[in-house]
């Protein structure tokens, strides 16, 4: 094993999926080999992932440097804490959405699968290069990349909806990370004249607070994938894809690498100092707690499950984005952990949500009453989910939205505080409820119906990731102690 | 010679324009390219004229004689009547197909016939 | 010979046109005239090392020194460019015979050939030269053969583009003739160099001024500058493919390179920004070029005509960079300029595959071609990220260059303007892509088959080229830089 | 002699401009094609050759004179040509001289005019 | 004296082009264009440009009107008036463009030398050395020739490639798809007994006109090109008269393509060989011992090039349209 370097290794966690690719649109005539291929590569990966995480324990620094395009703009990537607890979140959750989609897809008798497969593959590929981009160019490209590959995605089903929600979902993404973004990142490179992820921020000593401010308002619009209101739109429009793709995608990669992209420029472009004194941090902090409350009242009116999940994200999202904005250690803690704990807590529910559709049919919320008797471990799953969202113990949700508060409190940041309360409130409002009514009697009259699961290998990833919640509960340590490490 | 000084070149840019008019404003394509010669004949005629010198002759070295008119803007002006006639014969060789193709030589009735197309 | 370079550079192509008339066979011409576009190309290539390794070269035509005789002057400024020319000449020369077969009648194809060297070699004098008189020439070569070649064209639309070309064009010239002879007329003197140097001393008089204003209408009326540029989207549209290739990666860029020659070296910059409203004038015009164009690009649906209004959108990203006068600008200029050449030379090669499968390149019968012609349809969408200025292609170089100039000027709005303008390139380079891959195949998709290998080649290697200079840009950005230098050197 | 020869030449130069001049008032005023071509053809011939003839008369060297000989030459062979063809090509496409008429006013031929 | 000329011809070009405006007749046009040429023509021999004036003569009063009317005899000998009445916003707009063109013009004059001074930069630059050195370094007394072919002799050969491009582009739209030519020719000239016998006299003194301004314009005004066109004349007016397939039978058509490719290739080779033998492109004292004698030879095969190239493109030009509008009267 002296030949697999840690260096091989972070550039196998990219290339690995590029050539799953390769090899699934070559098998793709027979569906067996070609998941058998999806499932290999997801294995290696995490394998993968877990060395890297052994590696980077050991202290080890993990640098590699792809070109360089011009002096200072360079492909390279380093191993690092956030970075560490993103990758290993994607890698966990590739393999067990590669299971859960198997089922989905193959009773849902979905058309063009091949593409499917291979677009997630490119899609969590490039989430790796997120995770592991130690400058901002590196990380726009393979931000970018992402957005492109995750497009077939979304307008899989190739209806007219689908198409109008494709092109909401590629029109705000993309015209928000070219309109802001970009300028925002050779902005920062006209000022600072490097890109590199550095603790403590790039800016030179004496960069006026004005232009500062300027470029966090751009990079917080322009990382549209962080959904920060009034550019969330994409997120409801994106649900018209396979559950899967929300699943993973849309509760986890795509929006994650929003927040994660905002967390690092946070901590590693602005620096929590600097990010201190500029005048703009407040304005988008309430803007943030805003997005939070109004996303969750919009939630509340949305009776397609779907929809609600993906409003419920892009308040929770905001959680991440004001965990930045804070400028606190804790907030930054919290913030990387709540990327963790999000992830498994609306997997889980993603899952549920798809398990109903493919095995009742059912899309509404008020189509939910009793069906917790048909499918107890769905609904189960998704009770330990909702806890976690909401953030309950014995969930893990509990840990990040902690250390959010004691962030908030750190920078006497009373409003947030009030948010977070408030917001968690409304979390209960919305989403307890659904398995609480799953598990009502059906209505009078009416027979108890048989126990109805989701295909096997869905209903196995379902009660994986909710299994994972009440773990990451016992165990935070080592999620922890990555968290704590980012801003040291 | 004197009141000669600048009002020849007025002139002249007086032919320039009225070429570069006939140019813009004829909707008839053969009229554009005669109008086309006029300004580039009226340019030549500009670039002719620096090139005098009052009293001079014809740059054909003789003896006796000392003041010749400048003979290099003749040169650039041969070249450039060559130019321009291979320009007007090469557009008269498009309206030529024009005609065959569309049936005129008029601007607005190709526009006409392209819309319908 | 290697003293002989910059001539041979051209005359090779010159003597040739004339050869391939007496071989008469159509399939010997196009042999003969792929075989002299690869002989120019390594002449380049050897030109631009020599450039780089000794400083600029100069060559006295006739052996008559300057400014009495005719001087060629190859310099960082133009090596670059006669490299473009020549390597996107033989490229598209290469696929030419097979892109014609369908476009232009049998008993025309050597003269088409003829007319190609000509309008090459045409370009490759008006780079070269270093005499102002001598570019008029030149202009006129490269021009007439360019009558030629889009008048080919098979729809009759292309005998009525040719002829509005071929009146713009000769206002054009007439313009740029008035103004050599303006500046001759005030200085005495036709050769580049003398005229920088004796134009100071008669800077402040208005002869000198009107002289600079037509010479700059008149090329922005080759180049195709917003609102010039009505002549330019039908030319492209309705020539023949190749020909539109050939045309849009290089002859506009010639005539940037003219205005930059007379804008930098002859007049001056202290002249050029002074004296004269050029930064004002460029600048709006540019801006207002990019939005216009690209909006009007977007509703096309012929992908021709799209791609004709996207050059005149790039020409005024190219005018951008010039109207920042700083050295950063003109840098990020050049680097356009050949990248540009990159892009859309390898945009209208996939068309002009897809022409030559499908006879037109209508976006409405394109449903789901991409499955019919991928190999065709990914270097379209590859050349199109690039002309979006996804990074990792060129260009995201030059953007980004011109981004960096906007920002050091101070110019935040210029800076979002040009970014806003890769936004609507977006628009138009996506819907291409949807229709081309997501939408299914339908009725009105014609059964079409890949393209041949003789497009698909020279279609794949600008692709490549596309990318390599995007990744290993030490090349594109160091030539440039060292002529953007030069340009600002030369004159403090 | 060269007093009279300048004299003579001078009479000629001026008797070749008013024929000029008076060609061109016939161009203006006759009233169809065929008596204005008659008109034209007296300053093709006679004008022109008035002038060169007085032109002769000053030419400093032989070679000069021989040039505009040859000059006179060409113009009396062309001259009364292109007139010959132009009056052909009109009659050819059917325009009629205008001939006096029974009353005497001017009228088209009414007759078809006799071969080419 | 001089300058009593002078304004009368400027006077009588603006009175033919305000004309040219006006007219809607096209016929009436081109010979008015044809005019205006010829009064150009004299201008230049106002201002000391013989050689110009030559060529002036030669194809704004002679070639370019032969050409347009070959195409009107086409497409039509009248404009169409205008009826449309929104199109009524184009003389407005061209006026308002031509207006502001003029005034930028008559502004820039304001601070040129004045008409005919002796000490314009234009006089004192670059110039004295052609007028002072030509006569040691070239050898002939004719300024312009020595200008034309041998120091810009580039420009020249550039103009020659236009020619030929010209010629190429003809050639590549308008050569009829045929390749035998119609033989039916209606109203054909050769029964005009005066007219066949005056022009069989002239068309040998004409090539031999010809030969001597292609060979004299060391000497005076004349050269390859204005030789050219006289030689090309010949031809065109044999054709006009016998027909285009007489004409055709005695310059055969492949032959006279050859032959223009030839004028260039010539002029090229010349400089090549220069080139060989250890000079500049085009440096012609590198091609004899004696420099002087090497730019005579030079300047005499240049020329040469030019000739043929030029009068070869006129007749195919010619050749080719009127071919055309044969096609075009029998389809009719």
């Amino acid at each position: 094993m002296n030949s697999l370097t840690p260096e091989l290794m972070l550039q196998l966690t990219m290339l690995v999926p590029v050539l799953a690719i390769a090899g699934i649109l070559l098998t793709g005539r027979s569906e067996n080999v070609r998941e058998a291929v999806s499932v290999i590569a997801s294995l290696i990966v995490l394998a993968l992932v877990i060395g890297l995480y052994n590696t980077f324990k050991a202290g080890i620094a993990v640098e590699v440097n792809w070109f360089e395009i011009m002096p200072g703009l360079s492909l390279s990537f380093r191993l690092e804490a956030m970075g560490m607890i993103f990758a290993l979140v994607a890698g966990v959750l590739w393999l067990v959405t590669i299971f859960y989609a198997i089922g989905y897809m193959r009773s849902h008798h979905e058309e063009n699968q091949t593409r499917f497969y291979a677009c997630f593959a490119l899609a969590i590929g490039s989430v790796f290069g997120v995770a592991f981009a130690s400058n901002l160019f590196t990380l726009f490209i393979f931000y970018e990349v992402l957005t492109l590959s995750t497009y077939p995605l979304v307008t899989h089903a190739g209806t007219a909806e689908a198409k109008k929600g494709g092109r909401t979902y590629l029109g705000i993404l993309l015209g928000t990370s070219i309109a802001f973004f970009l300028f925002a990142i050779l902005g920062t490179y006209f000022v600072a004249g490097t890109l590199e992820f550095t603790q403590g921020g790039v800016f030179p000593a004496g960069t006026s607070v004005a232009v500062g401010g300027a470029l966090l308002v751009l990079f917080v619009f322009g990382v549209g994938k962080a959904a920060i209101m009034p550019f969330h739109r994409w997120l409801p429009a994106a649900m018209v894809a396979p559950t899967p793709v929300s699943a993973l995608l849309h509760a986890v990669a795509v929006v994650k690498a929003g927040v994660f992209t905002l967390l690092k420029v946070g901590t590693f472009i602005f620096g929590l100092d600097f990010l201190n004194e500029l005048p703009t941090t407040d304005a988008l902090l309430y803007l943030a707690g805003a997005s939070v409350i109004i996303a969750s009242l919009i939630a509340m009116r949305q009776d397609n499950l779907k929809k609600r999940l993906a409003y419920s994200t892009v308040s929770q999202l905001s959680y991440i984005t004001a965990g930045m904005l804070l400028a606190t250690d804790a907030g930054i803690t919290g913030g990387a952990m709540h990327i963790a704990m999000h992830a498994f807590g609306k997997i889980t529910l993603f899952f549920c949500a798809g398990a109903i559709l493919v095995t009742l049919h059912k899309t509404d919320v008020s189509q939910l009453r009793g069906i917790g008797w048909q499918m107890p471990v769905t609904m189960a799953a998704f009770l330990i989910g909702t806890l976690s969202i909401i953030g309950l113990p014995p969930t893990g949700g509990s840990w990040s939205k902690w250390f959010l508060l004691s962030g908030a409190l750190d920078a006497d940041q009373m409003f947030i505080m009030g948010v977070l309360m408030l917001s968690s409130l409304l979390n209960i409002a919305y989403l307890l409820p659904i398995p609480i009514l799953a598990f009502f009697p059906p209505a009078d009259g009416v027979a108890r119906p048989a126990i109805k699961e989701a295909p096997l290998p869905s209903l196995l990833a379902l009660s994986f990731t909710a299994l994972m919640c009440l773990v990451l509960f016992v165990f935070p340590q080592p999620l922890y102690e990555l968290a704590a490490s980012i801003t040291q | 010679m004197e009141f000669l000084g600048l009002f020849n070149y007025w002139v002249v840019i007086v032919l320039m324009m009225i070429g570069f008019y006939i140019v813009i404003c004829s909707n008839n394509l053969i009229k554009k390219l005669i109008g086309l010669t006029i300004f580039q004949t009226s340019v030549f005629i500009m670039y002719i004229s620096m090139g005098k010198i009052t009293g001079g002759t014809a740059p054909v070295l003789a003896d006796g004689i000392t003041l010749y008119s400048n003979p290099l803007t003749h040169v650039l002006i041969l070249t450039a009547i060559v130019v321009g006639i291979a320009t007007t014969a090469l557009g008269l060789a498009i309206v030529v197909r024009i005609h065959e193709s569309y049936g005129t030589v008029e601007e607005d009735d190709i526009h006409a016939k392209d819309k319908q197309a | 010979m290697i003293v002989h370079l910059s001539v041979l550079q051209v005359i090779i192509p010159l003597i040739a046109a004339p050869i391939c008339l007496l071989l008469r066979k159509s399939e010997l011409a196009w042999a003969f005239a792929t075989l002299v576009a690869f002989m120019t190309l390594a002449v380049s290539v050897a030109l631009l090392s020599q450039v780089m390794q000794s400083g600029p070269v100069s060559y006295e035509l006739g052996g008559w020194e300057a400014p009495w005789g005719i001087e060629y002057r190859v310099d960082m400024l133009n090596a670059p460019l006669l490299v473009l020319i020549s390597a996107i000449s033989a490229l598209a020369l290469l696929a030419s015979r097979t892109s014609i077969e369908n476009e232009i009648p049998e008993n025309r194809h050597t003269f088409f050939y003829i007319a190609w060297l000509l309008c090459m070699a045409g370009l490759l004098g008006i780079t070269a030269t270093g005499d102002a008189f001598n570019v008029f020439v030149f202009l006129e070569i490269s021009s007439l053969a360019t009558y030629t070649l889009i008048a080919l064209g098979k729809d009759r639309r292309a005998l009525w583009a040719s002829f509005q070309y071929l009146v713009a064009g000769t206002i054009g010239a007439t313009f740029i003739l008035i103004g050599i002879g303006l500046m001759y007329v005030m200085t005495g003197t036709l050769n580049m160099a003398d005229l920088a140097q004796r134009l100071p001393d008669v800077e402040n008089t208005k002869t000198v001024f009107t002289a600079f204003a037509f010479l700059i209408v008149g090329v922005c009326m080759k180049l195709a500058l917003f609102p010039l540029h009505l002549w330019l989207p039908n030319a492209y549209t309705f020539a023949p493919s190749i020909v539109t290739t050939f045309l849009a990666a290089t002859a506009t860029k010639v005539a940037v390179y003219v205005m930059i020659r007379f804008i930098f070296d002859v007049f001056g910059f202290e002249f050029s920004f002074t004296h004269f409203p050029l930064q004002e004038v460029l600048l709006t015009l540019g801006i207002a070029g990019i939005f216009v164009a690209s909006v009007v690009a977007i509703y096309q649906d012929n992908l021709k005509r799209m791609l004709a209004y996207s050059s005149v959108a790039q020409v005024g990203y190219i005018m951008l960079g010039i109207s920042f006068a700083s050295q950063t600008g003109i840098m990020a200029t050049l680097l356009h300029m050949l990248n540009h050449g990159l892009m859309k030379g390898a945009l209208f090669l996939a068309l002009a595959a897809v022409v030559y499968r499908m006879g037109i390149a209508q976006l409405s019968q394109m449903h789901g071609i991409a499955s019919r012609m991928p190999l065709t349809m990914a270097a379209f969408l590859i050349g199109g990220l690039s002309l979006i200025g996804v990074p990792l292609t060129v260009g995201f170089i030059s953007k980004w260059y011109l981004v960096s100039a906007a920002l050091e000027n101070g110019w935040w709005p210029v800076a979002a303007a040009i970014l806003l303008g890769s936004l609507l390139s977006v628009v138009y380079i996506w819907r291409v892509i949807e229709v081309a891959y997501f939408k299914p195949v339908s009725e009105s998709t014609p059964d079409v088959k890949e393209a041949p290998a003789a497009l698909l080649i020279p279609m794949w290697i600008l692709v490549l080229a596309n990318l390599y200079f995007g990744i290993e840009t030490s090349l594109t950005v160091g030539v440039s830089q060292m002529a953007a230098a030069d340009l600002f050197g030369g004159l403090r | 002699m060269s007093i009279v020869a300048t004299y003579l030449s001078w009479a000629l130069l001026v008797i070749g401009g008013l024929l000029c001049i008076s060609g061109s008032v016939g161009l203006l005023r006759f009233p169809d094609f065929f008596t204005r071509m008659h008109a034209a053809s007296v300053t093709d011939t006679l004008a022109t050759g008035m002038i060169l003839a007085g032109l002769m008369l000053q030419a400093p060297t032989w070679i000069v004179l021989a040039k505009l000989i040859m000059i006179l030459v060409f113009v009396l062979l062309t001259g009364p040509t292109a007139g010959h063809a132009l009056a052909k090509a009109a009659l050819h496409s059917g325009l009629k001289p205008l001939l006096p008429g029974k009353s005497g006013v001017l009228e088209a031929d009414t007759k078809p005019s006799g071969g080419v | 004296m001089e300058s009593f000329v002078h304004v009368v011809i400027i006077l009588m070009l603006v009175t033919t082009a305000i004309a040219i405006v006006r007219v809607k007749d096209l016929f009436a046009v081109t010979m008015l264009a044809g005019i205006y040429g010829l009064l150009s023509a004299s201008f230049f021999v106002l201002m000391d440009a013989h050689d110009v004036a030559f060529t002036e003569a030669a194809v704004g009063a002679g070639i370019s009107t032969l050409l347009v009317l070959t195409t009107l005899s086409m497409t039509g000998r009248f404009e169409k008036a205008s009826v449309k009445p929104q199109a009524d916003y184009r003389p407005v707009l061209a006026l308002v463009l031509v207006t502001v063109t003029g005034a930028l013009l008559i502004y820039g004059t304001q601070d040129m030398p004045g008409f005919g001074t002796a000490d314009a930069p234009v006089q004192t630059h670059v110039v004295p050395r052609y007028l002072n050195d030509s006569a040691t370094e070239i050898g002939i007394p004719n300024v312009v020739a020595s200008i034309l072919a041998s120091y810009r002799g580039y420009d020249t050969f550039g103009e020659v490639v236009v020619i030929f491009t010209a010629g190429i582009g003809v050639l590549a739209m308008v050569m009829s798809n045929a390749t035998k030519m119609p033989v039916v020719q209606t109203a054909l000239m050769s029964d005009h007994v005066v007219l066949r016998i005056v022009s069989k006299m002239l068309i040998p003194l004409i090539m031999l006109f010809a030969l001597y301004v292609q060979f004299h314009g060391e000497y005076g005004p004349g050269g390859g090109f204005q030789a050219g066109v006289i030689f090309a004349s010949a031809f065109i007016l044999y054709a006009m008269l016998f027909g285009l397939t007489a004409a055709r039978n005695v310059v055969n058509h492949t032959l006279v393509q050859l032959l223009s490719a030839l004028g260039v290739l010539l002029y090229g080779s010349v400089g090549v060989v220069a080139m060989i033998n250890g000079g500049n492109f085009l440096d012609y004292n590198f091609l004899s011992d004696d420099p002087v004698a090497g730019q005579m030879l030079g300047i005499l095969l240049v020329e040469l090039g030019v000739g043929i190239t030029v009068a070869s493109v006129m007749i195919i030009i010619f050749f080719t349209f009127t071919a055309r509008s044969q096609k075009e009267g029998e389809a009719d």
